[in-house]
């Protein structure tokens, strides 16, 4: 069998379920694959580590892959399994805000490492500084959870459909007391979650069927997952070596990422990849990405792998 | 023994305080909820709401003790919901970083008190070494040990070593260094060798100090391992427990890893303490 | 390979140098030579870097962390200022003062030493890491937190340091003072808080370094967007690996000055104690 | 007659440790009279320094009566009755000989003027002038026990009590100052207890030698001197002294062990 | 006549320190023979230490010539010449006692069974018989003066070296050590350096008194014993004993200044 290391972007959760599905229900095995699944961190880099050689597949979102692409590292879309963005910001309606017009002057919680870059680009559009004071908005950074909007510390904060927003909800916040903005609804929602390589193992023809292979059996696992959301939070809770999620939130969680992932067959849709690329450029003073990439994705691996 | 009941007493005080900050920093949560569902709270409403949360600020001990001992305890050793098998996990990479920790820095001693060149070219830069965030380049060292095809428990152990080398480093040359002149000048006129002066004079007189900076260097060590599981989750252990604790705003968790975390050192403590007694008292040097 | 070669000749060139100024004992070779030694190793570095080809988003030559360095000031001053002068220091202060002064009045209560030092080491194994997102959660995310965090990892140490100093005069010296029917204060004043600076120096010097390392590590966990933790976070996910290292390199050098210049207030104050007497 | 200062009656004085008691004085009975010089002598470990503490107060008497002044020893130590010196110097590292010795001046709350004064006095005494602002650890192991000594001179106690105080100096400097004590003692009418280990200090020094024999600390012998108060150094050579020096002597070897 | 083991030929030993050079040894000049046994006395500070260490290759001269056994300190040191005796016990606390008089032995490889035959020799030598067992802080000071005295002769250097050895003793013990001394050097014809404050010591113990005066150091006399080798205690109340002993007062009271 020939061996691949999948990194993630984040921690064993329902977001990857269609990997550890395939994993679980043998669909690597079939395809001759050896598969080991590296759970990410808040402060593990997947280009970072596939640039070091730990990892043949990396999970990332596309304004960090293609800064990366910027940064010398060639980062390869080979699939994109999720069809639409689940970030937005969610914000206590007690603080007075109905619409974006209401932003300035408040503190928003916002998700740095990488994933700051469409939160930027939209304040730009909105013509808001990031710098603070009554005309603009004051960022914070927001850690890993939800405390800043339960203490108040924070008017809004960046949530996932499928994750934050529901442990917003947990914390005993009612949905009536929340007004959301999805970034898909805001216009610049960028793609999360595709497939990476290194553009120069793609050149290896043995790496190329690797990949046709390993993909194939990985969009076989999300529809699995799709179908079968109980059963595959439940192979996600299997695999979380930390033992710390809690089955209520993962099988919700699979809930909503199946909204995410329904509509795409695992190969990227050309339109939503220049959407991203031009709100990613239109991304302020402190453009992500300064011209239009070239070679940043590819169709041969989706092309072979869903024949 | 004569400590114990002074021990009882300061932690007895610590629970009341805990548990009057408990109730100081869960309330305003308590009177927002209450305020949404539009009900009055009395205060020993308020009180029992504060110690229940599921998410408190800050959780009562008997939460933190219900959870240790529901995660202890009632699950078997070999769950992932087990403390005792995070613990462990840390334990090992713990362990093997002290172990290198250990080794590094007594090589960089030994080394220090016989050279002056490394004396002088070396230690500032070891100073130095301490100033850089650790929890900023274990990311990378993990990375790039990765590529290297080192296992995963290696690289947590490089992590903890470079915490754990620097308190052996100090007080190993501390100790080479405490024997006085004179005996220095008394194996001089035996005409000994530097090996033997080593063996039979610097080593033995460093013992005192080599304990004392190793219980320091355990409890860094450990530190260490934790900090390399925030970067390093996969195969699980206290920091990545709290790693997900805290991603989860799960406070009781967080707060059942730190203090399972923090009995661990103190159990490294408590064990160089008493291996100390022994040896000191075989050799003599413990009254 | 040619990069490799080179840099290793310079390597083994400047060891040389160094063995040989240490042999003369030459004027200023107590500056000299570390100095050398770690010009030594950055040429290695960027040797190694360059000769194996290594991606620059894994460790970035040490050529590109200057021109970072250099480029990037403006930020850098005003990382330094958030991270260092508002959260590292007021926690030093904060922690350091307030433990004294605790230690201080434990000290006449054998029983609470007796309770408090190792309960006080236990806590002290508490990882900070752990603590960290905790106090922002108490604190908020400004520099309040990252000062918070500070004063609990100072603490500790601090106050276990200065209670073995309130101990360390010897039997004569405290019944010198016996003799004199010397009521509490003057004994603390003339005897045992002298006796104790070289402890509360030792202290005060562990916690530099740990109060650096708190504040950035705190600033993980939720922060304006600036610090020098902020930064290295952010910027490790931007791969602009050269400018993570920029902000190491002002931490290292930061926390060896404040190291130095606790040193040096040291070696002033306790000119006395034979630790800075004799030099061996 | 004349005024008794310290009086010991049945005094018991018993370490506990962890091997168990120690005896370190057993039944001690002992008048000193003012203006006395008492030198304590014996071999190592027979309970000198002990007895010289607990006059002191700095150590508690697990039997029998101590007084002093016709009080206890601790309502004497808060009167500020004594000037002690120690065995060793214990001078304060981080004060200056002239900071060391204004250290129980400024204690008791002496006035700037008159610290100066004194400090300048004992200096003198001692033959330190000139190293008044020198760190201990600048001197010779004898100077610093000079300091000590000026340190206990500088106040007025009645009751000076010096444990082995010159045990560091060489013999010139030991007979120096063993004539400055003898003066300065003449001049002010201390009452001073000395313990030494030297027999012609102690006959030279003493109006009354105390001998003392270990395991349990026991008075063996107390020999009042018969030597006039004026004494010079030459005194040391006449059969009246050398009989005293005898008597000491074979008291001495008496109770004695050689495993101490 | 009799073979020469250390000469010193206008030696001079300074040492640099912060404040400036201080001149420990100023043109020494100095001639000890076989089975010769010398005092060194002098005021604190006058180098006799210095000289001591520089004949063991513990300082090196900065000016004139010193050889031991016609070789120099070094290679004397190197060939294992010296017993050493500092002016502190030194004993390793994580030794016994027994373990402290091995170690030379064992360093310099004597065989197993000749070390404890030696060790327990010369505990008996010193009264330590019993005592082997024993860690050095269960001992009094003077105990642990005699165990360290004891390594030292464990092992069969041709020179003995010791520096103010009975310093701490009570006189009781330290007449015994000194007729122990005495004895042990009769039969082992040993050469032995040996530095004291004591006059009466000095004259006792030496064939040969060296005086000195300090800053810079230099000897002022050398006064050749006149009593026989053989000495009984009883010695000392002899009229040429107090003869060399008030030759030895007169040299030490010149050149001494109080300021050490
Ligand atoms: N703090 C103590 N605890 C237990 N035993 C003690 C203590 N101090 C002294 N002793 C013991 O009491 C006895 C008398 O000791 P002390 O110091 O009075 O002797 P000394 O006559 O002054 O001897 P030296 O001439 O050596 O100074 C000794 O056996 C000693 O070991
Ligand atoms: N390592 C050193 N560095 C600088 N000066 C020194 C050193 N050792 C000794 N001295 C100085 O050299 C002089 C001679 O010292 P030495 O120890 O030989 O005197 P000593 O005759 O043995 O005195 P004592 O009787 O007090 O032991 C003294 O003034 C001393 O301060
Ligand atoms: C330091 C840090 N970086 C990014 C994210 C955001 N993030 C990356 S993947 C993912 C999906 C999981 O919900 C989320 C939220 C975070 N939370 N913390
Ligand atoms: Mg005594
Ligand atoms: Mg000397």
């Amino acid at each position: 069998a020939d061996d691949v290391t999948l990194q993630l972007k984040w921690v064993t959760q329902a977001q990857f379920a269609g990997y550890y599905v395939a994993l679980d229900k043998g669909f690597y095995e079939e395809e001759d694959l050896n598969v080991t699944i590296k759970p990410g961190g808040p402060d593990v880099a997947p280009a970072q580590v596939i640039a070091g050689g730990g990892a043949d597949v990396v999970l990332d979102w596309m304004p960090s892959a293609l800064a990366s692409r910027e940064k010398g590292l060639n980062l390869v879309n080979i699939a994109q399994p999720f069809k639409s963005s689940g970030m937005m910001l969610t914000c206590r309606k007690d603080t007075g805000i109905t619409g974006p017009e209401d932003f300035a002057g408040k503190t928003l919680g916002v998700w740095f490492f990488g994933n700051e870059y469409p939160f930027l680009s939209w304040m730009s559009q909105l013509g808001l500084s990031t710098e603070g004071g009554d005309a603009g908005v004051t960022v914070l950074k927001q850690g890993f959870n939800v405390d800043p909007l339960l203490q108040e510390q924070a008017a809004c904060i960046s949530t996932m459909t499928y994750n934050e927003y529901w442990q917003v909800i947990d914390a005993g916040l009612d949905a009536d007391d929340l007004i959301t903005f999805k970034y898909e609804d805001m216009g610049v929602a960028t793609l999360e979650d595709g497939m990476y390589v290194l553009e120069e193992n793609l050149a290896d023809p043995a790496f190329e069927d690797k990949m046709v292979r390993f993909v194939r059996a990985s969009m076989k696992g999300w529809k699995w997952a799709e179908e079968n959301p109980a059963e595959a939070a439940e192979i996600v809770l299997d695999n979380d070596a930390t033992g710390a999620q809690t089955e209520k939130h993962q099988v919700r969680m699979m809930g909503e990422i199946a909204k995410l992932t329904a509509g795409s067959n695992g190969a990227l849709d050309v339109a939503d990849y220049e959407r991203t690329v031009q709100t990613l450029l239109k991304g302020g003073s402190d453009p992500v990405i300064t011209a239009a990439p070239t070679g940043a994705w590819t169709h041969a691996i989706t092309d072979a792998a869903l024949k | 023994m004569k400590s114990i009941f002074p021990i009882l007493t300061v932690v007895a005080a610590i629970f009341a305080l805990w548990y009057v900050f408990a109730v100081v920093l869960n309330a305003p949560w308590a009177y927002s909820k209450a305020e949404r569902a539009e009900v009055e709270l009395s205060f020993s409403e308020m009180v029992a709401d504060t110690m229940a949360q599921e998410k408190p600020r800050l959780p009562a001990p008997h939460q933190v003790g219900a959870e240790i001992w529901k995660t202890t305890v009632e699950k078997k050793i070999t769950s992932k919901r087990s403390l005792i098998y995070h613990g462990w996990i840390t334990l090992q990479a713990t362990a093997l970083g002290f172990a290198f920790g250990i080794g590094l820095g007594i090589l960089l001693a030994v080394s220090i008190v016989h050279f002056r060149v490394m004396d002088m070219s070396v230690m500032p830069w070891i100073i130095a070494s301490q100033t850089v965030p650790i929890l900023a380049i274990a990311p990378m060292i993990v990375v790039v040990l990765a590529a290297l095809q080192v296992d995963d428990i290696v690289a947590k152990g490089v992590i903890s070593m470079y915490l754990s080398f620097f308190p052996v480093v100090v007080g190993m040359v501390k100790g080479l260094r405490s024997p006085d002149t004179m005996l220095l000048d008394q194996m001089k006129t035996y005409s000994a060798s530097s090996s033997q002066t080593f063996w039979k004079l610097r080593l033995p007189a460093s013992a005192p100090y080599l304990f004392a900076s190793l219980k320091v260097g355990a409890a860094a060590s450990l530190i260490g391992a934790v900090v390399a599981e925030l970067s390093l989750s996969q195969n699980g252990g206290l920091g990545a427990r709290l790693l997900a604790g805290s991603y989860y705003g799960q406070t009781i968790q967080i707060w059942s890893a730190l203090l399972a975390a923090a009995t661990l050192a103190a159990l490294m403590v408590f064990v160089l303490g008493a291996i100390e007694k022994v040896t000191l008292k075989r050799m003599g040097m413990a009254q | 390979m040619m990069w490799i070669l080179i840099s290793l000749a310079i390597w083994i060139a400047a060891i040389a140098l160094n063995l040989f100024l240490v042999r003369q004992r030459a004027p200023g070779s107590a500056f000299l030579v570390p100095v050398i030694f770690g010009f030594t190793v950055l040429i290695l570095w960027e040797g190694m870097v360059r000769g194996f080809n290594i991606s620059p988003v894994l460790l970035p030559p040490p050529s590109s962390i200057g021109l970072a360095l250099a480029s990037e000031t403006d930020i850098l001053w005003q990382d330094l200022v958030q991270t260092f002068f508002k959260g590292a220091l007021t926690g030093y202060v904060m922690g350091c003062g307030a433990a004294v002064l605790i230690a201080i009045a434990i000290d006449r209560s054998p029983f609470l030493q007796r309770g408090l030092l190792p309960v006080g080491n236990f806590i002290a194994a508490l990882p900070i890491v752990g603590l960290a997102p905790i106090m922002v959660m108490w604190f908020g995310f400004d520099w309040h937190s990252k000062a918070a965090v500070v004063v609990a990892m100072v603490f500790f140490p601090m106050l276990v340091n200065t209670v073995q100093g309130l101990q360390a005069t010897d039997h004569m010296q405290r019944d010198l003072m016996r003799t004199y029917a010397a009521g509490y204060a003057p004994t603390l004043l003339k005897l045992r808080l002298p006796a104790a600076m070289p402890f509360i120096f030792n202290g005060l010097k562990i916690s530099t370094t740990l109060a650096l390392i708190g504040a950035i590590v705190a600033e993980f966990f939720g922060s304006p967007i600036k610090g020098m933790g902020f930064r290295i976070s952010t910027e490790v996910g931007r791969l602009s690996l050269d400018m993570v290292w920029a902000e190491i390199t002002v931490a290292a050098i930061l926390g060896s000055g404040f190291y130095g210049l606790v040193a040096l207030m040291e070696k002033r104050m306790t000119f006395w104690h034979p630790s800075q007497r004799k030099s061996r | 007659m004349s005024e008794t200062v310290i009086q010991a009656k049945n005094l018991d004085l018993t370490y506990q440790t962890n091997d168990g008691p120690i005896h370190a004085l057993k039944g001690v009975d002992l008048d000193i009279n003012k203006g006395d010089f008492v030198s304590f002598i014996g071999p190592s470990g027979c309970g000198k320094t002990t007895f010289l503490r607990a006059i002191a107060d700095l150590e508690q008497p697990t039997g029998g009566k101590l007084t002093v002044n016709g009080v206890s020893p601790e309502e004497a130590r808060k009167a500020r009755a004594y000037g002690y010196v120690f065995q060793a110097a214990g001078l304060y590292p981080w004060r200056t000989i002239g900071g060391n010795i204004r250290l129980p001046l400024e204690i008791m709350g002496y006035p700037k003027s008159e610290m100066a004064e004194r400090v300048a006095k004992v200096l003198e005494l001692v033959h330190l002038d000139g190293f008044e602002k020198k760190f201990p650890w600048q001197l010779s192991g004898g100077m610093q026990q000079r300091a000590s000594i000026a340190r206990a001179l500088a106040f007025d106690a009645d009751i000076l009590l010096m444990d082995e105080p010159f045990g560091a100096l060489d013999e010139i400097v030991r007979d120096h100052l063993n004539e400055q004590l003898l003066e300065l003692w003449a001049r002010t009418n201390k009452t001073i207890g000395f313990v030494t280990h030297s027999i012609p200090e102690a006959v030279y020094l003493s109006t009354k030698i105390v001998v003392m024999s270990p395991r349990p600390g026991r008075i063996t012998d107390v020999i009042e001197s018969t030597l006039p108060r004026e004494r010079p150094l030459d005194i040391r050579d006449t059969p009246e002294f050398l009989e005293i020096a005898h008597r000491v002597r074979e008291g001495l070897r008496e109770g004695h062990a050689y495993d101490d």
